[in-house]
């Protein structure tokens, strides 16, 4: 049982623990933390592939953005100690049954296969080689990826902004 | 560090199968929109998972599946912006995020 | 250019001037005009059709152009016409010219009225010159959507339900013989080569057995919805019964006459080791319709729906006879289209003119009108004896022409059923006697109809137009059969061997 | 000799039908019928000369037929035409005068008989109409054509019969005429096809040539334990039974006398009743030669007949139909005679003596009916019970009909006496049973005839309500005329010129035959006087102490009932209803069944669209599942 | 970035342009937008013109984004398409209290547009899901346009929960196919042919994240709400442009990309299509409410499109682009007519059709038109859209499916004929008004009617 051993299953038991939690809690507020959890863990995860750009990302976009966001939400439109009713009979069965099926039926395809990892050499992954590419424009470069979601944000702001405001109909 | 000689790649690709469907389950449950949008969340970083999983695992020699995370989670911002907002002008509609009142469209 | 364009070119110009000029009369008149030309045209057709034959052309088709449409699908567009489309195009050039007259009191919508009239018009005349399955069906289609305008907006009583009724069942079968036409076309090219639309160059090839077995019940069927053939005819009575005057004397004068020739064009002439092989079935069907049909009309008491029922027995009878497929008894059974067409168009003709005063289709509401209407009621008359197949009128040339054709059939069974067949006319006299008896004859019912008017010029035209031709066929029909009867031998021969 | 113009006298009736019938009623009534009688003269005058050239030129010892004139009307096959055209044989011929002399007459007749009637015009008309036809079918060359002109006099006849078309019960007759005799014409018409299939000609001069193929190699196939041929001819002669009105087909002929009485005498006494006897006769070496079992049907359907209506006779009250009856027995009287002769010279005496006898009933059956006619006109009734002692009023009436009653009864040298001698002797040559029977009949007959003559012109009279007084001249010149021929007629040579295969047959007088016959008609009138000279009570007594035979006969033995329950009961509450019922109920209802079925249908599953949006996202991955699931699974 | 890649991008680049000057006109124009809408217009019609001028085939960034003939004239077909739909709206817009949302209406529909273009024209499957969620979530926002309204809120709403979930779904395709081919760039993975039972599983994933945007059954059950909530202008953005890119795209992968595993999809298709021309047609037999009608009309006619990809020859592709085009004409029509007399009266039931061609002749005969082309009669152009498709099924010998095709297409034909029915034959005491167009929408619906009629006998067309 080696470090990294034990520190993925630690990353893998929080991730699964937290994200059941996540959506098992009546507490909406909880719910929120624990997807936090869930996202830092994996956040661990990156890391540990030495991703640390996207840990980094991962970090700061979904623990600092999104999960904010969500809790800014949710102070705007519930109050946070009230219990969330329980799901209904008929949405848990249902529920339940497509993804336990799902599970199923996705694991036993996966695991039938067996990945061909490719011979090539592998390419670090140190930052400097990470923004060459993030603004390359010729192969693998993704620089209009890049560009792309620029405006995808542009819009998503304009449309959340136009939404969002309340003063004009 | 390098994780591939300790842990198998199916190990993750499971790992982010069942929180997929964990998220999923959220999704299909949860009768509050913010809590759903909690699974679509999930949803979204289990399949972050499986690309950074491949690209560690088999082809190190790009970085694909890393730059596709990085999509990934940008767009994910976006979305749950976007959907915040819905929710709230849901909220000034219907003075509730609950969202088995959201039915009036049916048939 | 080929002449044959002018049968189309002729409606659509007419169309054109109805939806340019604007008060009632004018377009009456636009629209009478242009069918007049039509109609004329068609006798120039059937004049430079008897010249081109007896100046040694014995080519199948005559005055044939074909131009490329859709490349890549080999679809064409082909005109040409034997002697069968030539009688089927007089035909319907003479009924829909009696149509327009017939419905020149349409006060509701005129303009669209008659448009929609000769759109129906043109999708027959089309149907009736194409040599491309495509073409074909386009126009078969064509022809049936506007019938569903026609009977739901100037009909009468459940229109909605009997147009709906109809436009759906008609179109259920047109989409059948999609599936077979289809089949054809996949089918055209069995040694490889070019996948062809065009009916001449698939009769030539020889489809395996078990394609022609899968096929045929397909386009027969398709077809025959509209042919009325028994179980799917009853969307006749309803259609009919609802539909405006001129639209049931096309429906059933011409359109219900698509059925029949293309049974024969497509089904039996492309497919005939199939037909040969499932005839049977057919023919049970078919006498079940013509008896049946004749039957049902006994018991009718709505003047329309004893007229449907007639067309359901009459219109079994040219299916009958097509599939007895030899030369006299499909002779007969075209015969018996244009006769029927014909005839049948008199009769709504009348009703319609005969409603128009008595505002009722009950017969038994009616009684005595040979006194107060004497013209209506003689062409009533007439048409009746017409019907049953009097002598000295169309009616009877076509029966005899199919019994004595069918029962030429060296097959007992086929024998039989002719003889089933034949009953059909006595029971005809008994449906129409009984009308005549109760509807014309007898004490004047109504002291109302004692101010009723005896037909208007343009009533007479329209119906004396229809009593002359079948007068005419009826005391010379050795030139129509002749006509018909040179341009089938081909036919029969490619169908028999 | 050159036939040719004989083409007139089909042409020529019909031209006056087409300018009566379509400007007839512009013009004033009496120019129709003036017209409409000259051209009948014309055309009369036309046949007696045909006659006379036919007659006079015997090539060889038979007489050959001519075809006159022929054109193609329709052509089926390269074998089966329908020709239309005119032949010329003795049988022809003989029609010929026949038919255009007694409607000559009844032309004349209904001048006087039909003057102020409403449709004059219309009446005339059809009359030209029917005198076309009838002649058409006479002269046919082929059995198709005789079968449009079969179907064309049913027509008019229907025309006629129905002429006060006001009267509820003139259109059921004349409905009643034209389906009946159209259901026999559909046994015709089958056996037409059947015998066209077989011989493969519609020809006359091909069916019935006794040397050609159709004689000679007759088909043998069988059909139900008969041959087909056999099955042919008994269909054929099942038209002729209709328009010959035989048992059980007779119905619809006492009903016909609702048309106007010349129109009865003409075609439901003297023309086209004997379309049947004719057609037979037409058709007879094939009769003769390849069925003869048909021929024995004919001959005991016609015995049967003549006695079964002139047993009717003697009860019916309506002097019309009296007459009417008495045409059924003594056209059953030609049947008989046809049905046991034989083919060639002496053999074919019965031939000869029907058509001998069709030729001298054709004059005095029209006779009485003309007189019949003048009386009604003048008591403006049909009932015997309301007229008597009419002598007195209409002498020359009076004469005509007694003229009639004795030739009728067969007493010589009146005309009857000759042919029903004939007949007797034929049928005592074959079949000793049936002479019999028609030895009977020829005493009813002559009972019924005077119980009529009695009833009307002697008897006591009632008390009328204006005196009746004798017909104008343009109805009682007729009479006189028909009455000589009735009269004389019977001295024709007949026996030399129409015979079944246009040799002369010698014939000689059997008075082991004549005597009795004449006896017994004696007997008859002794009897209808001693019962009907004066008013008395005998009938009635008679009529009791035989009461329900009485009833039955006169009933006509309830075949009309069942006529009524057949049509009324079966083929229309039994099998038309049901068949509509069926169609809007079953067939289409079925139809309107898929439509309806699948609107419900999608008013079930509209849950599915239930407007929460976790459900539709559920639909959504569980759809993709189970898609995957089933892809995989198939590949 | 040089010129030439400036002139193959040309399209993105301006659409880029124009929606930055929305941004411009919407923050600086305040009054007058009447101006701005204009200036749309006109630059968007250049834009559209540009689209049809010749180019070179390229493939830019590594292939991430590649350039043709057949995709300028996909992405041609989505410019007219849009274009119509500006002109159609410009009623709506000029409505007082849409005056000021005319920016963010713009962009976000342009900006929906451009993802479009990068759908079609993307070179790997991160420039696709990029597309696809530019396409998307701005979608979501137009869908809750109407803020005024309950309905639009909830469209709204609906639309990002299911879509957020379908992308998440296809995004699970994506990593799995990523795992398997080891590269997201069709060019490579065209290359390789993997017939694993995973690939499969992924692709099963990938198509229904693409048949969710098309609405094929069982993935369409937002449309109906969706459609109907939206306002109309939207709707029939969604169910021609939208529609029209996602099938677009998805045939370009298939085909392109996934030839090899042409037995898979084109069963897929096979299934698709019958499930969703039936249920489809089931559920539009009962609509009252015409948007909602349209959009279960618009359900089965994407059945009908699947058709096409039973058949993976040329044949299938062409008839299906072909076929929607049709569709997009007529269906326009429909809306272009819908969108005049619900901004007018706000009627959008089909009994306030009743007698509406009393009032107005000319926009019903339209109407009438363009049903009878998707209910796929002659002569319209439909009719021949549809034979070709079922042509391409039929040359499959699949004479099965294309009898429940034209089956379907016979059902569909009733409840197209009720619409016709309230128009012409239904009477009505209060029927709609007789309406006056503005000179933008007749030019709209002219286009639309002139392609419907032309179409069919102009074989140019097809070919």
């Amino acid at each position: 049982m080696t470090g990294p051993k034990i520190i993925f299953f630690v990353l893998a038991t929080a991730i699964v623990v937290f994200s059941i939690l996540s959506i098992a809690s009546r507490k909406i507020l909880r719910a929120a933390i624990h997807l936090l959890f869930v996202l830092v863990a994996m956040a661990g995860l990156y890391y540990m592939m030495n991703f640390q750009f996207l840990a980094a990302v991962q970090l700061i976009l979904y623990a600092g953005g999104i999960v904010v966001l969500i809790i800014f939400s949710i102070l705007l439109t519930s109050q946070i100690n009230s219990k969330l009713d329980p799901p209904k009979k008929s949405h848990l069965l249902s529920g339940a049954v497509t993804a336990v099926g799902g599970i199923v039926l996705a694991t036993i395809t996966i695991l039938q296969f067996a990945f061909k990892p490719s011979q090539e050499p592998a390419i670090s992954t140190n930052m400097r080689t990470v923004g060459r590419q993030l603004l390359g424009t010729d192969v693998y470069g993704y620089a209009l990826p890049f560009e792309v979601i620029s405006i995808l944000l542009l819009a998503a702001l304009v449309g959340s902004i136009f939404i969002a405001r309340k003063n004009k109909i | 560090m390098n994780l591939q000689a300790e842990i198998p790649l199916d190990y993750l690709v499971v790992l982010s199968t069942i929180v997929f469907f964990i998220g999923l389950m959220g999704v299909l449950i949860r009768r509050n929109l913010i809590t759903m949008l909690m699974g679509i969340e999930l949803m979204l970083n289990a399949v972050n998972i499986n690309f950074v999983a491949f690209n560690h695992y088999l082809f190190p020699h790009r970085l694909e599946g890393h730059f596709f995370a990085l999509i990934v989670m940008a767009i994910a911002a976006a979305e749950a912006a976007i959907a915040i907002s819905l929710i709230i002008n849901i909220y000034r509609q219907f003075a509730t995020v609950s969202v088995d009142d959201v039915d009036e469209l049916k048939h | 250019m080929n002449l044959l364009l002018i049968l189309l070119i002729i409606p659509l110009l007419t169309i054109v001037g109805i939806a340019l000029v604007s008060d009632i009369t004018k377009v009456r008149w636009v629209a009478a005009i242009g069918m007049s030309a039509q109609l004329i045209f068609s006798f120039i057709l059937l004049y430079l059709f008897f010249r081109e034959r007896n100046s040694g052309n014995t080519d199948a088709m005559l005055f044939v152009s074909a131009a490329t449409w859709y490349e890549s699908f080999n679809i064409q567009l082909k005109l040409g016409v034997d002697g069968i489309s030539v009688s089927m195009i007089l035909l319907t050039s003479i009924v829909t010219f009696a149509g327009v007259f017939a419905s020149w009191q349409v006060e509701y919508l005129t303009k669209e009225f008659f448009i929609s009239l000769i759109i129906l018009a043109g999708g027959v005349f089309g149907f009736f010159i194409s040599l491309d399955l495509f073409t074909m069906f386009l126009f078969y289609e064509l022809a049936v959507i506007p019938m569903y305008l026609l009977i739901g907006i100037w009909g009468s009583g459940p229109k909605e339900y009997s147009a709906m009724k109809l436009t759906l069942m008609l179109m259920g079968g047109s989409a059948i013989l999609l599936v077979g036409l289809l089949g054809l076309y996949f089918n055209s090219a069995p040694g490889g080569g070019r996948l062809t639309f065009d009916l001449t160059e698939i009769a030539k090839i020889s489809i395996p057995l078990s394609t022609q077995l899968f096929f045929f019940p397909f386009i027969f069927i398709g077809f025959g919805v509209l042919g009325a053939l028994f179980p799917l005819h009853t969307w006749s009575p309803d259609g009919h019964a609802s539909a405006p005057t001129a639209v049931s004397m096309l429906h059933a004068g011409v359109l219900m006459k698509l059925g029949g020739y293309g049974c024969f064009r497509v089904a039996l002439y492309l497919l005939p080791e199939a037909a040969h092989s499932l005839a049977w079935i057919f023919i049970i069907l078919t006498t079940i319709s013509v008896v049946y049909g004749a039957f049902g009309a006994v018991w009718q008491k709505d003047l329309k729906y004893i007229n449907a029922y007639s067309s359901v027995s009459h219109c079994g009878l040219v299916l009958f006879a097509l599939l007895m497929m030899n030369e006299t008894a499909t002779t007969g059974a075209i015969l018996q289209m244009i006769s029927h067409g014909l005839m049948t168009a008199l009769f709504f003709a009348l009703i319609g003119m005969i409603y128009s005063r008595t505002h009722s289709r009950m017969i038994h509401e009616m009684g005595g009108l040979m006194k107060v209407i004497p013209f209506l009621s003689v062409v009533y008359v007439i048409a009746g004896l017409a019907s049953l197949g009097l002598p000295g009128l169309s009616g009877f040339v076509a029966e005899m022409t199919i019994f004595v054709g069918s029962f030429q059939h060296t097959d007992t069974f086929h024998r039989m059923a002719t003889i089933l067949a034949c009953s059909s006319i006595v029971i005809t006299a008994v449906y129409i006697l009984r009308v005549v008896g109760i509807l014309l004859l007898g004490p004047i019912k109504d002291n109302h109809f004692l101010e009723l008017k005896d037909a208007q010029w343009f009533e007479k035209l329209s119906t004396v137009t229809l009593v002359a031709s079948i007068a005419i066929i009826g005391i010379t029909p050795f030139w129509l059969s002749n006509l018909i009867h040179g341009s089938l031998t081909q036919m029969i021969h490619a169908i028999t061997n | 000799m050159d036939f040719s113009y004989t083409i007139l006298i089909l042409v020529l009736p019909f031209l006056i039908f087409l300018l009566i019938g379509s400007l007839g009623s512009r013009w004033r009534p009496h120019l129709s019928g003036l017209l409409g009688t000259s051209g009948l003269f014309i055309i009369t005058v036309l046949a007696y000369v045909t006659a006379f050239n036919y007659f006079i030129h015997r090539t060889g010892e038979a007489y050959q037929a001519i075809e006159a004139s022929q054109l193609t009307w329709l052509s089926f096959t390269d074998d089966l035409i329908i020709h239309l055209g005119i032949l010329l044989d003795p049988l022809s011929v003989m029609m010929l005068v026949v038919i255009t002399t007694v409607s000559l007459m009844v032309h004349i007749y209904s001048l006087g008989y039909m003057k102020g009637e409403a449709g004059f015009a219309r009446y005339f008309a059809f009359l030209s109409f029917f005198t076309f036809s009838m002649l058409g079918l006479v002269v046919a060359t082929n059995i198709f054509q005789m079968y449009i002109f079969w179907e064309l006099v049913g027509l008019s006849s229907y025309l006629l019969i129905g002429f006060y078309y006001e009267r509820p019960s003139a259109v059921a007759a004349a409905k009643k005429a034209f389906i009946v005799t159209r259901f026999a014409d559909l046994g015709f018409l089958i056996g037409i096809l059947i015998l066209s299939f077989n011989t493969n000609t519609f020809d006359f001069a091909r069916l019935t040539d006794q040397h050609g193929p159709v004689i000679a190699q007759p088909v043998t196939a069988m059909f139900m334990g008969l041959s087909v041929t056999t099955w042919a001819m008994l269909l054929i002669f099942m038209g002729g039974a209709g328009k010959s009105a035989m048992f059980p087909l007779h119905i619809w002929l006492p009903d016909a006398m609702e048309g106007p009485t010349p129109v009865s005498a003409l075609i439901h006494a003297a023309t086209m009743v004997v379309a049947g006897v004719y057609l037979v006769a037409r058709l007879f070496p094939i009769y003769h030669f390849s069925s003869p079992g048909s021929l024995d049907v004919i001959a005991y359907v016609g015995s049967f007949t003549s006695l079964f209506a002139a047993v009717i006779a003697c009860t019916q009250l309506d002097i019309k139909r009296v007459l009417a009856y008495s045409t059924l027995s003594q056209i059953g009287y030609m049947m008989v005679a046809l049905g046991v002769s034989g083919y060639g010279n002496e053999a074919g005496l019965g031939y000869m003596a029907s058509l001998f006898h069709l030729f001298t009933h054709a004059f005095f059956k029209a006779l009485l009916f003309l007189g019949a006619g003048s009386v009604i006109h003048a008591v403006h009734n049909n009932l015997m019970t309301e007229m008597g002692g009419l002598r007195k009023y209409m002498p020359v009436t009076h004469i005509t009909f007694l003229v009639a009653c004795i030739t009728i009864a067969g007493i010589p040298p009146f005309s009857g006496f000759f042919s029903k001698d004939e007949i007797l002797v034929a049928a005592f040559e074959h079949n000793k049973i049936i002479f019999a029977v028609q030895w009977l009949v020829a005493g009813i007959t002559a009972f019924y005839m005077f119980r009529l003559y009695f009833n009307i012109f002697w008897n006591s009279n009632p008390e009328y309500h204006h005196t009746p007084h004798e017909s104008p001249s343009t109805m009682t010149i007729p009479l006189f005329i028909l009455a000589v021929m009735s009269i004389f007629s019977g001295f024709v040579p007949f026996h030399e010129l129409v015979t079944s295969d246009g040799r002369p047959l010698a014939t000689e007088f059997h008075p082991m035959i004549a005597v009795p016959s004449v006896l017994i008609a004696l007997a008859g009138i002794g009897l209808a006087a001693a019962l009907y000279y004066r008013k008395n009570s005998r009938p009635e007594t008679i009529a009791k102490s035989l009461k329900a035979f009485y009833t039955m006969a006169y009933r006509k033995f309830y075949v009309d009932e069942v006529y009524l329950f057949v049509t009324h009961k079966v083929v229309f509450q039994l099998i038309s209803r049901p068949a509509a019922w069926f169609d809007r109920h079953i067939v289409d209802g079925t139809m309107n069944l898929i439509g309806n079925s699948t609107v419900s249908f999608s008013g079930a599953i509209k849950e599915m669209q239930s407007g929460e949006v976790q459900w539709y996202i559920w639909y959504f991955t569980s759809g993709v599942l189970l898609l995957a699931l089933m892809i995989l699974y198939l590949t | 970035m040089s010129w030439s890649t400036l002139s193959i991008m040309r399209l993105e680049v301006l659409l880029t342009v124009m929606i930055l000057y929305q941004l411009i006109a919407d923050l600086s124009v305040k009054e007058n937008k009447l101006k701005v809408v204009q200036a749309t217009l006109l630059f968007f019609g250049v834009i559209t013109a540009v689209g049809f001028a010749p180019s070179p085939a390229a493939s830019l960034f590594g292939n991430m984004y590649i350039h043709d003939e057949l995709r300028t004239l996909l992405k041609n077909i989505l410019n007219v398409s849009t274009l119509i739909i500006l002109l159609q709206s410009t009623g709506w817009l000029n409505k007082e209290e849409n005056r000021s949302k005319t920016g963010a209406f713009f962009l976000l529909l342009f900006s929906t547009l451009l993802g479009m273009y990068f759908m079609i024209s993307a070179g790997d499957f991160l420039m696709l899901y990029l597309g696809l969620e530019l396409a998307t979530l701005p979608l979501t926002i137009l869908a809750a346009f109407d803020k005024k309204l309950r309905r639009s809120a909830e469209a709204g709403i609906k639309l990002l929960m299911s879509s957020a979930v379908s992308s998440a779904v296809l995004l699970f395709g994506i990593s799995l196919l990523y795992g398997i081919y080891g590269t997201l760039h069709f060019s490579e993975m065209a290359l390789l042919t993997d017939s694993s039972t995973l690939s499969v599983f992924a692709l099963i994933f990938f198509m229904a994240g693409l048949g969710f945007k098309l609405s094929l059954v069982p993935f369409h059950l937002w449309t109906a709400d969706v459609y109907e909530g939206s306002p109309l202008q939207v709707t029939s953005y969604f169910s021609v442009v939208s529609k029209g890119a996602a099938l677009f795209t998805l045939m370009l992968v298939l085909y392109l990309v996934f030839n090899h595993h042409h037995a898979v999809w084109s069963m897929t298709a096979y299934f698709l299509s019958i499930t969703t021309m039936v249920v489809g047609n089931l559920f539009a037999l009962r609509q009252k409410n015409l948007k909602r009608f349209m959009a279960f009309s618009s359900i089965t006619q994407a059945g009908f499109m699947m058709l096409g990809f039973v058949n993976r020859d040329a044949l299938g592709m062409n008839t299906v682009v072909y076929f929607m085009l049709i569709y997009s004409l007529s269906n326009l029509a429909v809306f272009g007519v819908l969108s005049i007399v619900v901004n007018a009266t706000g009627k959008e039931s089909m009994d306030d059709f009743n007698g509406f061609y009393s009032t107005n002749p000319r926009l019903s005969l339209i109407m009438l038109l363009a049903l009878f082309s998707l209910a796929g009669i002659p002569p319209v152009a439909g009719f021949f859209g549809k034979f070709f498709l079922f042509t391409a099924v039929a040359a499959k010998s699949m004479y099965l499916l294309v009898f429940i095709a034209v089956v379907n297409a016979t059902v569909s034909l009733y409840y197209y004929l009720l619409v016709v029915k309230a128009m012409f034959i239904n009477k009505n005491e209060t029927p709609i008004p007789a309406l006056s167009s503005s000179w933008y929408e007749k030019v709209a619906l002219t286009i639309c009617f002139a392609g419907i009629v032309m179409i069919g006998f102009l074989s140019v067309v097809y070919n």
